[in-house]
């Protein structure tokens, strides 16, 4: 399939998803329309393939109202390599949503216009990664948006929080687009043309293309959900029907990271050059305050969005310290840190997918997304417990999972930079490693946490005790497992083939100095080998004479079962006394204390009789987004006070609209005096 | 091939020599505190006990009760494999790359981890958040003395480091080097739950990391679980040793090389056990919320160890 | 008609014009101000007259009796027509003193910026080209100051009236088939206006444009 | 061809004026969507027949035949969609006709006087419409409509004037716009200067940018709806229209800078009015009403960007504007008939209690806040594109800011009116008329605008010609 004939399988296929979505029947209807948007993502991921392999590159022009040769030239796709990659991705990721969304879509999600939105929100997505001028890609960049607000309402809209959501999310999106809009108009029209390739070949320097690089990047980094434009993903997220959240995590933010690798190696490299610590810190503390943040809280959609914003961060560090090197000559460990950088948008979009999905399925088992009240679904949900146990190796970046192979990548980058004929390179990336590592060791307890509060232990809640089951004779209901498997399987099968992955990621960016090795690992020339193949036999070998033991004391020792866990005794506990997340990041909040401020509040009301003894202790802690209290809060708040301020212009006083009028005469008759 | 065997060897040299550590290492505190001791040879003893005592598996538990320590196990067994103790040889595809040590340790970490929580017990949540705060603390410190060593040898691979070290006696003895390893040591201690981080002696249950994840597993099950925690620290301890004294690990099946590498290895475990074992005996627990600074202390060393290999190299 | 007795009538009747619209910022009866209208329309007819017969100009004269008719005696009759048949109203602006000072400053100002649209023209029509922008301006102040809804009218009308002046003194009036256009405009406005006093009286119980503030943000 | 300069013109005239005589027959209320009909056909033949037609004082060229056409297309669209939720009692509908001749006579009357006539005689029109309910409210927004819409519009008179003044120095005055843009004239400068700056700023009182907007959201909001969607849709671009003529004069004789500097002001001030306007609104009229006022703002710089992108921008989104602008008024009119108020904190959950009004509300406000694929977003980038090709990045910059202030409070309340739980019952259910027509009748212009403001943005084929045509006529030759 040439990327043109896949591009217009997609257009062709939304149509029939929309279609399908408001004739089928109700009862088929997630199927029909759901199968149709699988075949978006399948046709994206052809797409995408094309797009990486083709040369020269297909290009589909769709002509506009406006007239050509004036500044806006006619819609163009045409998917480029580095394009495909993320047609790829988005495909891919939709396809798995979209069939979990068969078996799960209910209520609002599964209406017309849900599956109508899902499938144009594939659409938006798939048309910004083989945009191939301004406009397109501003199409698509809007199409998602509001396909992807209007999935976010479609779940519950009835609660005020999902409105809150929404209006979030909504105006945050809007930042971006308007920064990305003006941003584009500032290139566009120092290009004199729409057109990426022209607006390369411009290489536009100056205060205008600082000006256009600093729009662009804060309209990349909303949408990418970098600290400290961030906020919308905390809330939008866990409101969001999970597939469509596994989507939007998933796909949609990755679009950010896209935007920002374009930005500055094809749009801007010059302009970005300097701006390289501005990029690599954005990254960096993404990834530190989304890691921290997801640690501390017990929503576990909430937990996996602002993983996102700590995955995403990871890429746009791998991104920021290949620019860096790239500064210093070091072009061939900068290919390996981008390298990482795609690695790490791949294994993020499959593990994620898999987590929100999980997600997804707990919260339609429980109708709980507390980790508080969860717990002990292994025993009724052994499906989503292993996908998701799987994908939390992945997300925790645990060998071998896709999320080790790019963490290691991104490590190698950054360990075989050479810092000693540079100030900034020496002072920058042991700081990058060092909060890197804080950001991979708090993954770690993250997801730990997160796998271990919602699957094992006993439930916390008479929900979690009492669970839907995991298949239901709903038709498509065995959809969303296997759309959790596929995800596994591929986050799984992302980490074994790194090396052809990122071969094949290495020729995207023009680039060979990344070989496989001979087991289908990764070799980077002259810097190290990670082949995943090779660990898994030593592995298999050491566990052999370990599984041949443990075969012969089965037979020997049988296994007892008792009742009773220790308890300083053997007290029958009750699921109260059980730890919860809240009291497992509790020490987290200590030791980041500083960073987190936590509000806390220590009530405690005496007997009657006795003042010594205490009758009840309550105790609250809540820690909210500082970022968001700090900086958006009052932004808000500013806002209504500005609004308020401003309807004095408005009051119903016609002598003070004549005097607005006069005003203007007066003004308009000096100015004509003036020579 | 001659690889492979000689990473048997290890694994093999390793496993026997743990407990023999983890006996002189009780049996030197014991003496250092007026006691007698149970002798260097108990812990043998004690595996040999509690295979053959039978497992139980408590109310509310999963397959974690089972797997975990078996993870545990094969990760240590492969962490065992992949840092250089006795040999420097390693097998050709398979990186001992301290990247991936680091992550193999972490599985066992995790399975730990996951084991604290999995009966809901409020004993096994509180190892288990401890352990994992722990863990992820350490973690900057662990990679930025893994960064803060390959610089000079422009190689996260252990064993090129240890060859690298070994050869040039300077490098050793840089700055940068010993602030490295003393990050290390720090690191070491508080992954293995030695004192002052962890005592693995108590038992009292609210100051237990380690032994309170652990506190559901009986027979077979704790056999794995200590086994497997002992191995980490033969192989972190050995991995410290021999970066320190980078001398006498073998790189072929010379029979002559192997026995001294076998003996090095032992003598500079066993000392370097000793030592830590007669410290602890003057040292006490210190709070838990008091760990962190220790952990930022080491990291502290180890970035200083980075930046003075780059400025002063 | 000899150039200087044009001039003189021109400049008188520019003077009157100004005068009634300086004095319509001091008088507060809504009365006065009616009948000042009509002093001024008829000073408009002057000059318009003035005008035409210098140049001989049939069509202006023809012009100058429209002007008459209507702005010294339709729009007048419109704005003093009440539902009692007598208007008898005071109207609560800014104080008469700061009125006038608001015109003097206005006048002013309209010299200063009038003075290049003149482009060295040194007849009088163009000479009393600033007193056309001032009655404009002026007519806007009355309309900012007056709270009555027929004050506010008189200054429209007062506005137009500045308008028209200058449209005869730059270019001896538009083309016919536009002045009557926008003759038969104004006045039309002025009828609706007045049509819409009569309807404010009976939705809000007077004609003070005070009152009209319920529609605000 | 001639007759088709004087059918817009004539027949609503004298339809207007037989329903004014006529009113009570059952067929007038039909007469206005004819009389639109008749406009549109005729802006839809002279569009396509591209050569400029010509006749006594009216003259139709490229752009006042795209005007023409978008008139004409607002037209039926707010009439269609207002037949079934308004009746304006006969006197009503002759107005609309006088209303929409005066409209056609503006776009196609050669001379700047009777353009003028025409346009204050659209205030004239429109004033009874305004005042139609007879409440104090009502009442309130005719006045300040006529009064601030007249002044306006007589400060444009008196640029009129100076220009025809400034033609004296030549030796023959006129206000004919051919003559006055063809070059073969002498104006004083001075004159015309100021003539055109204030025709510049009596015009925009018109078009409602501000700082002399305050009459259009009372006007707007208090306004049947059938007619609030023409004054939001068309009168607006008509006014704008004949800024667009006197731009044209003041390029042929003292430049353009003038004009487009007195543009950019006034669009960048309407923006920030529209958007700190929006915020905190509590009247979803007024908040329409509020986003024409950011609407011409964007046209204000879309032609005062001063290149050609621009005004070809500009000139497309009159027409998505306008069509969008008309069908949310529509809706608007109907959800006020059933909920009996137009606070935004009385109207909730419109998607479910009334899915038919919910979803063009919503999709309307999605047209209206530039959402692809309607026509509005890339008009929108365009003009950004032509602000930065002009070297205005600054009013790229902040015209963006005020878009997105703009956007919190338009997106907050409409998403605060549609989606959600309804709150409250049905004031009193629709009131429907007697004969009340079928559904379908009801909701085709509404959903046929909308889909218009979409599909318009990719024909190519018919729209790249007509808009390079109507850009070249209406520009400013160089």
């Amino acid at each position: 399939m040439t990327a043109v004939g896949g591009l217009v399988t997609v257009l062709t296929l939304t149509a029939l998803a929309i279609l399908l979505a408001f004739a089928a029947p109700p009862r088929y209807r997630s199927v029909a329309s759901g199968g149709a948007s699988m075949g978006i993502g399948i046709a994206g991921v052809f797409t995408g393939i094309a797009g990486i392999t083709s040369v020269p590159q297909a290009v589909l022009v769709v002509p506009i109202a406006i007239p050509g040769g004036l500044g806006i030239d006619p819609l163009l796709l045409s998917p480029t390599p580095l394009g495909g990659v993320f047609c790829v991705v988005v495909g891919a990721v939709g396809a798995i949503a979209a069939l979990y969304g068969i078996g799960y879509a209910h209520g609002p999600a599964a209406s017309r216009t849900g599956w109508s939105a899902f499938a144009v929100f594939l659409l938006g997505m798939l048309i910004v990664a083989s945009a191939g001028d301004v406009v397109s890609f501003l199409l698509g960049w809007e199409t998602m948006a509001i396909a992807s607000t209007v999935l976010l309402l479609a779940d519950h809209a009835e609660r005020p929080a999902v409105r809150t959501a929404a209006v979030w999310y909504a105006v945050m999106t809007h930042l971006s687009f308007l920064s990305l809009a003006t941003g584009f108009a500032l290139v566009a029209s120092k290009a004199h043309s729409t057109t990426f390739t022209q607006i390369s070949a411009a290489q536009i320097t100056g205060p205008t293309g600082i000006a256009a690089f600093l729009l662009l990047l804060i309209g990349f980094a909303t949408k990418a959900g970098l600290v400290p434009l961030h906020v919308w993903l905390p809330r939008a997220h866990p409101e969001a029907p999970s597939h469509v959240s596994a989507v939007m995590s998933a796909a949609m933010v990755k679009l950010g990271v896209y935007g920002i690798i374009l930005l500055v190696g094809s749009w801007l490299p010059q302009v970005a050059r300097p701006f390289a610590i501005l990029v690599l810190a954005l990254g960096v503390l993404s990834g530190a305050y989304g890691i921290l943040q997801a640690s501390i809280t017990s929503d576990l959609k909430r937990l996996l969005a602002y993983s996102t914003t700590e995955n995403v961060g990871l890429a746009v560090t791998a991104v920021g310290v290949g620019m860096l090197l790239s500064n210093a000559g070091q072009d061939a460990v900068a290919t390996i840190a981008l390298v990482a950088a795609l690695l790490l948008v791949v294994s993020h979009a499959a593990f994620k997918t898999v987590l929100f999905l999980g997600a997804g399925t707990i919260l339609h088992a429980t109708g709980e997304r507390d980790l508080d009240r969860l717990g002990g679904l292994i025993r009724s949900h052994p499906v989503t417990t292993w996908t998701f146990g799987i994908a939390a190796m992945g997300a925790a970046a645990l060998p071998v999972t896709s999320g080790f192979a790019a963490e290691w990548t991104l490590l190698q980058a950054l360990v075989h930079g050479d810092g000693r004929a540079n100030t900034t390179l020496a002072l920058a990336l042991p700081v990058t490693l060092g909060l890197m590592a804080l950001t991979i060791g708090l993954g770690l307890l993250t997801f730990v946490k997160a796998f271990g509060m919602a699957f094992l232990a006993r439930p916390r809640s008479e929900a979690a005790a009492t669970p839907a089951p995991e298949f239901t004779s709903k038709p498509g209901s065995a959809a969303m497992g296997v759309a959790q498997a596929i995800g596994a399987l591929s986050v799984l099968a992302l980490g074994l083939a790194v090396g052809p992955l990122a071969t094949a990621f290495s020729s995207v960016l023009g680039y060979s100095g990344i070989i496989t090795s001979e087991l289908g690992g990764l070799r980077l020339v002259t810097i190290g080998v990670l082949d995943p193949y090779a660990l898994g036999l030593v592995a298999v070998g050491l566990a052999v004479p370990v599984a041949l033991l443990v075969l012969v004391l089965r037979r020997r020792v049988p296994r007892r079962e008792t009742d009773l866990a220790w308890g300083c005794g053997g007290v029958r506990t009750s699921p109260r006394m059980e730890y919860t997340a809240t009291s497992y990041a509790e020490p987290l909040v200590r030791v980041f204390g500083e960073a987190l401020r936590p509000t806390r509040s220590l009530e405690v009301s005496h007997h009657a009789e006795d003042h010594v003894l205490e009758h009840r202790v309550a105790f609250a802690q809540e820690v909210s987004d500082i970022v968001e209290d700090r900086w958006y809060a009052p932004a808000a708040v500013w806002l209504r006070v500005a609004g308020d301020q401003a309807r004095r212009v408005q009051n119903g006083s016609i002598h003070r609209y004549l005097a607005f009028s006069f005003a203007a005469l007066v003004l308009v008759l000096v100015v004509v005096t003036l020579p | 091939m001659i690889a492979t065997l000689l990473v048997v060897l290890q694994v093999v040299v390793a496993t026997a020599i743990t407990p023999l550590l983890i006996g002189v290492m009780r049996q030197v505190r014991a003496r250092l505190e007026g006691r007698i001791g149970s002798g260097v040879l108990q812990p043998y003893r004690d595996v040999r006990k509690l295979l053959a005592k039978e497992p139980l598996r408590a109310e509310g538990s999963s397959i974690i009760l089972v797997a975990a320590p078996l993870v545990l196990l094969v990760s240590s067994l492969l962490v065992v494999a992949l840092v250089p103790l006795v040999t420097t040889a390693n097998i050709p595809a398979v990186p001992n790359d301290l990247f991936v040590v680091v992550s193999i340790l972490l599985i066992g970490t995790v399975a730990l981890a996951l084991l604290g929580l999995d009966a809901g017990t409020a004993f096994g949540g509180m190892g288990s958040s401890r352990h994992m705060m722990i863990a992820a603390l350490v973690e900057p410190t662990v990679l930025m003395s893994v960064y803060a060593l390959s610089i000079p040898v422009g190689s996260s691979t252990l064993s090129k480091i240890v060859v690298a070290r070994g050869a040039d006696v300077t490098r050793v003895v840089t700055p940068a080097g010993l602030l490295a390893v003393v990050a290390l040591v720090v690191v070491v201690l508080a992954e293995t739950g030695r004192l002052p981080v962890d005592n693995p002696s108590t038992h009292l249950e609210l100051t237990m990391i380690h032994e309170s994840m652990i506190l559901e597993s009986a027979g077979r099950d704790l056999a794995w679980l200590e086994v497997g925690s002992w191995l980490r620290l033969t192989a972190l301890l050995g991995l410290v040793v021999n970066l320190a004294l980078p001398w006498g690990l073998a790189d072929s099946m010379q029979p002559l090389a192997l026995l001294v590498a076998v003996v090095t290895l032992g003598v500079k475990l066993l000392v370097a056990g000793g030592v830590i074992a007669a410290a602890e005996v003057f040292m006490a627990k210190v709070r838990l919320f008091k760990v962190p600074e220790l952990l930022a202390g080491s990291f502290v060393l180890a970035f200083l160890a980075v930046t003075a290999s780059y400025l002063a190299g | 008609m000899n150039a200087s007795l044009t001039s003189s009538i021109v400049t008188t009747a520019v003077g009157v014009l100004l005068l009634t619209a300086v004095l319509q910022t001091w008088r507060r009866s809504t009365a006065a101000s009616v009948r000042l209208l009509v002093v001024q329309g008829l000073a408009l007819a002057g000059l318009v007259a003035a005008l035409g017969a210098s140049r001989g100009d049939a069509q202006l004269l023809l012009v100058a009796g429209l002007v008459a008719l209507v702005k010294a005696g339709l729009l007048p009759w419109a704005l003093g027509r009440t539902a009692t048949g007598r208007l008898v109203e005071r109207d609560s602006g800014v104080r008469p003193a700061l009125g006038l000072l608001g015109a003097a400053v206005l006048t002013m100002f309209a010299y200063a910026v009038s003075d290049p649209l003149r482009g060295g023209d040194q007849s009088a029509a163009a000479r009393a080209l600033p007193a056309g922008v001032a009655l404009v301006l002026i007519g806007f102040w009355i309309l900012l100051t007056r709270h009555s809804a027929v004050s506010q009218l008189v200054g429209f009308v007062v506005l137009d009236n500045g308008i028209a002046m200058v449209a005869f003194l730059t270019s001896d009036g538009l083309p016919l088939t536009v002045e009557l256009g926008a003759t038969l405009d104004v006045l039309l406005v002025v009828v609706i206006l007045r049509a819409l006093t009569t309807r404010m009286r009976d939705t809000h119980g007077g004609t003070s444009v005070d009152d009209l503030t319920e529609l605000r943000d | 061809m001639t007759v088709l300069l004087w059918l817009p013109v004539l027949v609503p005239a004298v339809l207007g004026a037989l329903v004014a005589w006529r009113h009570s027959d059952a067929y007038a209320r039909y007469v206005p969507l004819a009389v639109a009909l008749v406009i549109l056909t005729c802006g839809v033949v002279l569009v396509a027949a591209g050569t400029i037609v010509t006749s006594s004082v009216l003259r139709a060229d490229a752009g006042a035949s795209y005007v023409l056409l978008c008139i004409g297309a607002v037209a039926v669209v707010a009439l269609w969609g207002g037949l079934s939720s308004t009746s304006l009692g006969g006197r009503g509908e002759s107005l609309i006709c006088a209303f929409l001749a005066a409209m056609s006579l503006a776009v196609l009357s050669d001379n700047l006087g009777v353009m003028w006539v025409a346009i204050e005689a659209t205030t004239i029109a429109t004033a009874f419409l305004v005042g139609h309910a007879g409440t104090r409210g009502a009442t309130e927004a005719a006045w300040k409509y006529v009064v601030l819409g007249s002044v306006g519009v007589a400060i444009a008179f008196l640029g009129v004037v100076l220009v025809y003044a400034s033609g004296r120095a030549g030796g023959s005055p006129t206000l004919s716009w051919v003559a006055l843009t063809s070059g073969n004239l002498t104006l004083s400068p001075h004159l015309a200067r100021a003539g055109v700056a204030l025709a510049v700023l009596g015009f925009a009182t018109k078009a409602g940018l501000a700082p002399m907007h305050s009459w259009l959201p009372d006007a707007h909001s208090q306004a049947p709806a059938p007619v609030s969607g023409l004054m939001s849709g068309v009168l607006l671009s008509v006014a704008m229209y004949a800024i667009l003529r006197v731009q044209a004069v003041g390029g042929a004789h003292i430049g353009v800078g003038l004009v487009h500097g007195l543009l950019i002001a006034f669009g960048l001030l309407s923006l920030a009015v529209a958007a700190f306007l929006t915020l905190t609104q509590r009247d979803y009229k007024r908040l329409l009403a509020y986003s024409s006022i950011e609407h011409m703002g964007i046209i204000a710089l879309g032609v005062g960007s001063g290149t050609t992108l621009g005004l070809t921008a500009a000139l497309l989104h009159m027409l998505g504007h306008g069509v969008v602008k008309a069908a949310m008024f529509v809706v608007a009119g109907r959800v006020l008939n059933v909920t009996g108020s137009s606070r935004i904190a009385d109207v909730t959950g419109l998607l479910k209690r009334r899915p038919d009004l919910g979803w063009p509300f919503l999709v309307g406000s999605a047209a209206l806040l530039g959402f692809p694929p309607f026509v509005t977003f890339f008009t929108e980038v365009a003009i950004l594109v032509a602000l930065t090709q002009a070297g205005l990045w600054w009013a790229a910059g902040g015209a963006a800011l005020l878009l997105l202030v703009t956007f919190v409070g338009i997106a907050r309340q409409v998403l605060g009116m549609t989606v959600g739980a309804p709150g409250t019952q049905d004031h009193a259910g629709d009131h429907s008329l007697v004969d009340d027509p079928p559904r379908w009748f009801r909701t085709a212009p509404v959903a046929i605008a909308l889909a218009s403001g979409a599909v318009v943005s990719f024909l190519a084929l018919v729209f790249v010609p007509v808009l390079g045509a109507a850009a070249a006529a209406l520009g400013v030759a160089r």
